[in-house]
This record gives structure tokens, C-alpha cells and sequence, in this order.
């Protein structure tokens, strides 16, 4: 579905974060991504998710060369992939369960098809009863949860995952994992970002790790 | 629609701030308009007053008293030849429609501020004066006529009314030039205001922007918050513009009327005249919105 | 201190909106208070041609020729006797300066528009005046001196020049008031704006403003930041405003001297004036930076 | 050094998200402080960090009756706090340095005195080449260890930490938790909120449980 060849990455005129990375994500695949602080996953992902173009390489994803698609047609492929920043951008004025619409409402989805879906994703990450509330008033734990809702509710084709259980309990965390590991079953393809051993473990699957910007695939 | 926007335009330091100016904008947009149609209406009554008319002034005794020696009924005489003959040249001119010589009754109530109250005694002579008045349309070459005039009857002088209005002319028409330059400056103003605040929307709001890409919004999703964003609060200031702008016209209106001044009176616009007035503020608020979205639309093709 | 400030205000959309604003209201303030200085100076001048001036007219004929039936040289010395009892009272009375009959050729010169050109003839009864100056600084009780002259001579009719000022003289009192009240209304706005900027700064930064008040910052610290930033901003706007001032007022200048109009010079200012007018941006940017100080540390008082 | 008694908080009409929490703080102590996401952990600091006043009960800081604290008096108690908040609060637009040295340049510290010191410090956290980087050209590792920076910046009698290594490799977590535990031993008093145990473990100093806004103390 997604290949890299020879992806290069930097920001400005700084040194270059990404070196040579090259992969193929085979659809249907899970993989975790892991690395030092500052190692380059989060810009690995920003590739993935469409929020950079490499400074050299070839990607192929969606069955398009990345560099042949024209700004008008972003959107589409965009559509097809569902993101978990490592910082959660939610959207403080907007309460949790418009922050979880959002992704629909720019689809274009009908508002109570919306809301009954919205709820019922919201009480499965443990926040029913924070349905109303807005980001500032939640927990960090109940952020990361609004912000992973919002990330798989339009059942992705792809999901990238930035350090989804870092302000969560290990319970949390293993029970997020879940809903990762679920939405895989059903055909997502999904990339996860940690540096969480404890879930790495507990998942069993492929870890690729970043070292200032190479990538080691360790298990396959 | 009306919900929150995705973008948390609402709290943005510059909302009231655009409305305001929106305000002011519509307010002065509004009075140079009003000023300029005040001006205009005066001016076609001035000219309405004036145009058409000329007066022909036969000077007493001067010549015709030189010729006739001191006798005042020589003078007279003359004088009644004189008018006579004007009147003949000028109700011949095919510009002319109606030629009337005023009566001694008429020129007695013209001269007694400088004469004094009272019946004048039948021996002063007073100028003799011919109200002309001209065809509707007829153009008419004054100075022709002058110089018939003057071959014919020596004594008259043509004066032309509509010639002291000149300057006056003159300079309601550099004022309503003025004006519309104001108004047109004014719109120049708004769209820059216009650009500088979205712009601004755009830069602090970046983040978000991005994010909402992100997730596969169009440039057109985005715009759209924008221009309704734009809408509420150019629509809050055009209102309050325009209710300002009333306030003070009828203010003016009244202040006029009060200190007794020669002043047009503020509210006498035609149908057209109020037409657009009103229209000002829609045309501001539409120049409003249609700026925020082409700006929006300029800036994000520039971004991934 | 001229570095970033600790609030990110300089990304706020209400930046150079208030720029803007703060220069039209300091445009629009320079132009108020130069428009009423222009009135007033115009007053005064008109005031100091016509003030202390009086003019006396004798009617020609009226009373004293129905004396003395239809021998001219009769009206003649009645007139005359009139002009001397009037130039005796006149002369008599502690704020007359100086009292003089204008000559039959100045009187003539001021017919002249009524009675054509040429010499009048001899015979013609014409009316005397007295052209009479105060003593400057003295005041005059107008109706009774015109009392006075009716009771000695009942021809003399009292013509006081300053009485057709009055209107005038109302009117730019109310235009004078009218701007003052311009002036204070934009002042008023000023401080309205920069409280809502403020405000809204406020708002849109409060979760920095908390930071910064748990990391220990003092109410005084957050409030001179806003200070420091509403400065900047009005400071940009009043020079922007008093340039555009300037220009428009130099336009007008220009305008009216282009078109012959009797408006009065625009740049004739007193250094006073001058002053005023210089005065205003300092004073808008001094106004806007206090009510910044102002509206953070009261909203501020709120918080914990 | 603190001491909370029968301490109740609760937000606007809400339910008490904290209820009866008593304990004394003593100066010099090291606690950490955990329980599931949404127990409590964070409202719990933001009392300490003076960023509210309790619903009910009675806290003693720094010798005072925090109820008979006036406002103006709260700017020179806060000055002997640091906070690493949860969601690292940094200013976007100023530089690493510049965000390291907000809390000296609102004491009124000079110039030079906090450049050098700044300096020391960021390279410390291993920080040294992103001296003059804005956080949003951080990683979310680098990030923490700005915000961790600026928490210590000013040698605070109390450190609290929320969540202080959610987004850096267990490695840089170790050496941070050895930061905390180096000002410890110079005598600031600190209490961290974390989910991972095994930092907790790692450091073997007493554990405060939150369950459900009521404090267990599991060790001493
Ligand atoms: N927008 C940017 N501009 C410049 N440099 C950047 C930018 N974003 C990231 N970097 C730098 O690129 C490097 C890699 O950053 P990245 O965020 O990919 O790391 P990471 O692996 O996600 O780390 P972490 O685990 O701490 O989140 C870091 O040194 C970072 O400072
Ligand atoms: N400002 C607020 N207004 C209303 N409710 C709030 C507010 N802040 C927190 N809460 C609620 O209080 C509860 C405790 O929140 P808190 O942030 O203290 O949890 P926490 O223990 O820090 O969790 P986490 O580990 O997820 O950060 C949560 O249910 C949260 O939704
Ligand atoms: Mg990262
Ligand atoms: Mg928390």
C-alpha cells in the first residue's frame, strides 16, 4: 500500500532528520515505530499523513506517486487516513463529541448519523460521561482518549498513531491497544509511535526503529 | 451552520474591532453620500430658480437724460423708448419665451433698502428692468444677445442671473468629486481591512488550519468559516453604521432648521437617493465577505 | 524590553486593525478641531471688519422733501440739516470714536450697481450716510442710541453692520460645538476600542496570562506588556493619522484657493492652534497606552 | 513544609473530583503520585501550584494558612514553585532559551547572569543544539525537556512534576528522573505524577495512589 525509497527529510536548511528510509507497508500490516527522543518518527508519520513532502525519495501510496499528485486531490487521499498527534490537537472550544465530528462534518457525513456513531465511539475509549465536556476541562488521559476516537472514527484506511498512550494508565493503554488491534482485524493498516515498551511487548508485532533518522527493521 | 465554527474565529481580538471600523466605514460611506446628494439637490434647485431667467436693466437718465437736458419727463420718455425698443429685439429672439417690463411698483420695492421707506417722489428716475424668461431647453448665446442688445439700445445691460452661480457650480462639483472619492477610498479601506484581518486569522490560526487539512477538509470548507465569520461581524458594524449615519443626518436636519441657516434640508432625497444609501451598507458587507474569501482562497494555495 | 514579549500579542488579529482605527480617529480628530479653528478664525477676522461699525443713513427726500414741496435744493438743506443734528448726537455720545459724512461721490460709488454708470445728474436726491467707529472696547447699547437719533432725527435710520453676523456667528458657535463634541466622542471611541482589544487580548491569551501568573508574574508585569504592545500599535497609527491630516488639510487648502472660493485659508493657525493640533496624536497614544494599563489590571484582578 | 486537611475540590457544579485528601508534605521529601486517568492526579498539583483554591478544608504552604493569603501576596509564594505541567505550557513563539528563562526575567533577574545559566542547564537536559528552536520545531521529547528545565530554572523549594517523561525514551527518562532526584538531595521538596512504574520503581521513593479522588499512601 505504502512504499518509501530512499526518503530523505529536512526541515529548512537543517540537517537532515530522515536519511535513506526506505519500506513497504503492506496493507492490512501493523508495525510499531520506535526510536530516541528526536530520532525522526514524528517526522516519519508527517510523511505518512500527508503534512510534508520528502526533500528526496519516492513514495508511492494509495497506488499514486506522491509527487505527481496535484493539491486538489489531497483531500481525498487524506480522507483515507486517521492520525493521533502526539500533542492531540483537539480543538478547545469545541466540546469532546464535536472534536470526534470533525472528521465526518468535513466529509460531509448527516448530523444524526454523527452523533449516534460519535457517542457510541466515545463510550467504548471510556468517555461517555465526558461527552460535552471541552478539551481544557479533561484530564490528559481523557484528551489522549478524544483525540484516538477522533483518529478511527471514519474507519481509516490507514491509522497513524504518535505516542498514543503516553498520558494514559497501563490499563487505558492496553485497552487502546485493543481498539488498534481490532481495527487492524477489519483491514486498517496501522503504524503505531512509542516509546512504551510494556506495549510493544504486549502486542506482538513487527518494531521498526529509528536511529538519528536510519531505519532498523528489528522483527518481522 | 450557525454553530460554532471549526475555527475559533469568534474569539479573535479583531472581531469587534471589524465591526467597529465596519461602522465607521458604513457611517462615513454613508454621509459623504449624503452630502454629496444634499449638494446635488440644492444645486438643481438653485439652478432651477435661476435658469431661464435673465433680467435687461435700462439705466435711468444717464443717456437718454444727457440727451433730453433736465427735464425729467424727456428722460422718462427715453427711457419708455429704450424699453420699448429691448422689448421688440427680445420678444423677436426665438430663444425667448415671455418678456415683461416690471412696473415702477415693482422696481420701488427692489430699491428701497438703499432709497429709504416710503413712496419715492415721481421725480426720481429709477431704473427700468425687463424680466425675461426663456424657452425650457432653448439654448441661448448670451453674449449674441448682448451685443444685439447693445447696438439697439445703448442704455441696457443683460444680466445674467445663472452667471454668479459659476462659482458655486464649480465648487459643488469639486466637493461631489470629493466625495466620491471619499466613498470610493473608504472601499479601498475596507478591503484592505478586510485583508489585513483575515490575513491575521490566517497566521494565528494556522495551526488549526493545518490540522483541518489534515483531515481532508477543502480550501472551500475553510474559506466558507471565514466568510461567515466575516459576515456576522461586517453585518454587526454596516447596521450600526448606517443607524449612526441616520442619527446624525436627522441630527443635522434638525441643528439646520434650529439656527434658521440657509442650510438644504438634510432629508429631501429622491427614491434613487435613499436607494442607495441603503444600499451602502450591503455592498460594503458583500465587498466584506467576497475579500475574506478570495484572500483566504490566495493564501491556502500556498500551503500543502 | 523592545524584545518579544512574553504574551504572543504581536500575532493577534486586532494589531494593525487598532493601527487603523487609531489612525482614523486621530485623522478625524486633527481635521475637527483644524475645522474649528478655521471658523474661528474666519469669525474673527469677519468680527474685527465689522465690529465697532456703524452706519447712519438720512433718506433722501422722504420727510423733508413732503416739507418742502418739490424745490430739490430744499430737500437738499433738509438733508443736510439732518446729517449735522445726527453728526452732533452722534459725536456727543462717550463710545463714538469718530463720526463721518461719506462725501456724494462715495455714495454714488456705492449706487452705482442700482443707478448705471455715468455721473448721476445733479438733481438726483440721493441718501447721506455717517460712517461711525467706536472707541474699541467700549459697548454700545444699540437700541437706545437708535432711540435717541429717531427722536432728533426722524430720517436717520441706524444700520448696525454686526446684526446680519448674528446668524453667522450662531451657526459657527454650533459647528464649534458640534466638533468639540466630535472630538470628545472620539475620544470616547478610543478608549471603547482599545478596552475591547484589550479585553479580547485578554481572553484570547488568558491561558498565558495564567502561566504567567503561576510561574509568579505580578499583575503589574502582564499589564506592561499589554502597554508596551498597545503603544507600539496606536503609536503607528497616530503618526499614520496626523500624516494623512496633514495632507487632506493641505488638499483643502489648495482646493479652495483653486476655485476662488471665499473660504477662509486653511493653514493660518496660531502657534497655539498648531500646538493643539500636534497635540492630538500624543494625547490619542497616551489615552489608548493608560486605558491598556487600565483594563488589564482591573480584569486581572478577577483572576487568582 | 505542606500540610492538607480534609481537602475537597471540586470544578464549578461538578462532582468533588478530590474528597477528604489529608497528608503532610515534609521538607525535602520525594513522593510520586499515581492512579488511573481522570483520578485526580493533575487537580491535585494545580492546589499545590496555587492554581486554585479548594472547595473545602484547610492547606498549610509555606508556613500560611493559604485561605489568609491575599492575591497580592501569591506572586513571591509562587516564585518558590516549579511546575512541569502535563501539556508543558510553552510559549510557541519564544525560543527554548527564552522559555528556560521566563521564570528568572519575571523574578528580575539580569541579563547575563540568566543567559549562561540557561545555557548550563538546556545542555544538561541534552538540550545544547536546540538552544535558539521554538517549540513547534520540537520533538514532543525535546519539548518536555524544555518545560522540565524551566520548572527547575529557578532552584524552587517544591518541584512538580505532572507526567515529566509521557514523551521521551525510557533512557532520557532515567536521566531526567536523575535530575529530580539530585535537586531532592539539595533540598527541594518533590512530588511527581506518573504512570510509569517503572520510573517509580526505579527510584524506590514513597507512592501516593489516587483512586477516585481519595489518596492511598502505599508507602513510606
Ligand atoms: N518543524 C521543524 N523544524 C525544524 N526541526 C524540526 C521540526 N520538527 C522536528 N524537528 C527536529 O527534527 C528532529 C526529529 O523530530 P521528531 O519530532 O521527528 O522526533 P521524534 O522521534 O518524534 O521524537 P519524540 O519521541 O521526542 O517525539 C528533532 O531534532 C526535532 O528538533
Ligand atoms: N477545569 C476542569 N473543569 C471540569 N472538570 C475538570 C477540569 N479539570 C479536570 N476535570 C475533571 O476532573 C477529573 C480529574 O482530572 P485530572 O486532570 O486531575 O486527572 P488526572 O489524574 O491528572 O488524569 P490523567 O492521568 O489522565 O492526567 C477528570 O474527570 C477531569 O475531567
Ligand atoms: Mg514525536
Ligand atoms: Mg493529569
Amino acid at each position: 500500500m505504502i512504499r518509501f525509497e530512499n526518503v530523505g527529510l529536512r526541515y529548512g536548511l537543517g540537517p537532515e532528520v530522515l536519511r535513506d528510509v526506505s519500506f513497504h507497508l503492506e496493507p492490512g500490516s501493523f508495525h510499531f515505530l520506535t526510536g530516541a527522543s528526536g530520532a525522526g518518527k514524528t517526522s516519519l508519520l508527517r510523511l505518512l499523513y500527508l503534512a510534508h513532502r520528502p526533500s528526496r525519495g519516492l513514495i508511492t501510496m494509495f497506488e499514486r506517486n506522491l509527487a505527481e499528485v496535484e493539491r486538489r486531490e489531497l483531500p481525498a487521499l487524506r480522507r483515507r487516513i486517521g492520525v493521533v498527534f502526539q500533542d492531540f490537537r483537539l480543538l478547545d472550544h469545541l466540546s469532546a463529541m464535536d472534536n470526534v465530528a470533525l472528521p465526518l462534518r468535513i466529509a460531509g457525513a448527516k448530523k444524526d448519523e454523527i452523533r449516534s456513531h460519535v457517542a457510541e465511539l466515545l463510550a467504548w475509549v471510556g468517555l461517555e460521561d465526558k461527552v460535552n465536556a471541552r478539551p481544557p476541562t479533561l484530564s490528559g488521559g481523557e484528551k489522549q482518549g478524544v483525540a484516538i476516537a477522533r483518529a478511527v472514527i471514519t474507519r481509516p484506511k490507514l491509522l497513524l498513531a504518535d505516542e498514543p498512550t503516553g498520558n494514559v494508565d497501563p490499563e487505558r493503554a492496553l485497552r487502546l491497544m485493543r481498539l488498534f488491534l481490532e481495527l487492524n482485524k477489519i483491514g486498517t493498516t496501522v503504524v503505531v509511535a512509542t516509546h512504551d515498551r510494556r506495549l510493544i511487548e504486549s502486542a506482538g508485532k513487527p518494531v521498526w526503529r529509528l536511529q538519528a533518522g536510519e531505519l532498523k527493521i528489528e522483527r518481522r | 451552520m450557525w454553530g460554532p465554527l471549526d475555527l475559533p474565529l469568534e474569539k479573535d481580538a479583531g472581531g469587534r474591532l471589524l465591526s467597529l471600523v465596519m461602522a465607521a466605514m458604513v457611517f462615513l460611506a454613508v454621509l459623504a453620500l449624503a452630502g454629496a446628494f444634499i449638494l446635488d439637490h440644492s444645486l438643481a434647485g438653485w439652478r432651477a430658480g435661476v435658469a431661464g431667467r435673465l433680467t435687461v436693466e435700462i439705466a435711468p437718465g444717464s443717456a437718454a437724460a444727457a440727451k433730453a437736458g433736465d427735464a425729467t419727463a424727456d428722460a422718462d420718455a427715453a427711457a419708455a423708448a429704450s424699453v420699448k425698443a429691448a422689448l421688440k429685439l427680445l420678444r423677436a429672439h426665438r430663444a425667448v419665451a415671455r418678456a415683461t417690463p416690471l412696473g415702477r411698483r415693482d422696481i420701488e420695492t427692489l430699491l428701497k433698502p438703499w432709497l429709504g421707506a416710503g413712496p419715492l417722489p415721481k421725480d426720481i428716475p429709477v431704473p427700468r428692468l425687463i424680466s425675461v424668461r426663456l424657452k425650457p431647453g432653448a439654448s441661448l448665446d448670451t453674449a449674441a444677445l448682448r451685443k444685439a442688445l447693445r447696438a439697439k439700445v445703448p442704455d441696457a445691460r443683460l444680466d445674467d442671473a445663472s452667471l454668479w452661480l459659476k462659482p458655486l457650480v464649480r465648487f459643488i462639483h469639486v466637493a461631489e468629486s470629493l466625495s466620491a472619492a471619499v466613498v470610493l477610498l473608504i472601499a479601498l479601506a475596507t478591503v484592505m481591512m478586510v485583508v489585513f484581518a483575515t490575513r491575521a486569522g490566517l497566521a494565528v490560526h494556522h495551526e488549526v488550519i493545518e490540522l483541518l487539512h489534515l483531515m481532508g477538509a477543502r480550501d472551500s470548507y475553510i474559506a466558507r468559516q471565514f466568510a461567515l465569520h466575516t459576515f456576522k461581524l461586517s453585518a454587526i458594524g454596516a447596521v450600526l453604521g448606517i443607524g449612526a449615519a441616520a442619527a446624525i443626518l436627522w441630527f443635522l436636519g434638525r441643528i439646520a432648521a434650529l439656527v434658521a441657516l440657509p442650510v438644504p434640508p438634510a432629508v429631501h432625497f429622491s427614491h434613487v437617493g435613499w436607494a442607495a444609501l441603503a444600499a451602502v451598507p450591503l455592498f460594503a458587507v458583500l465587498l466584506a465577505v467576497w475579500t475574506a474569501r478570495l484572500t483566504v482562497r490566495r493564501t491556502l494555495k500556498h500551503m500543502m
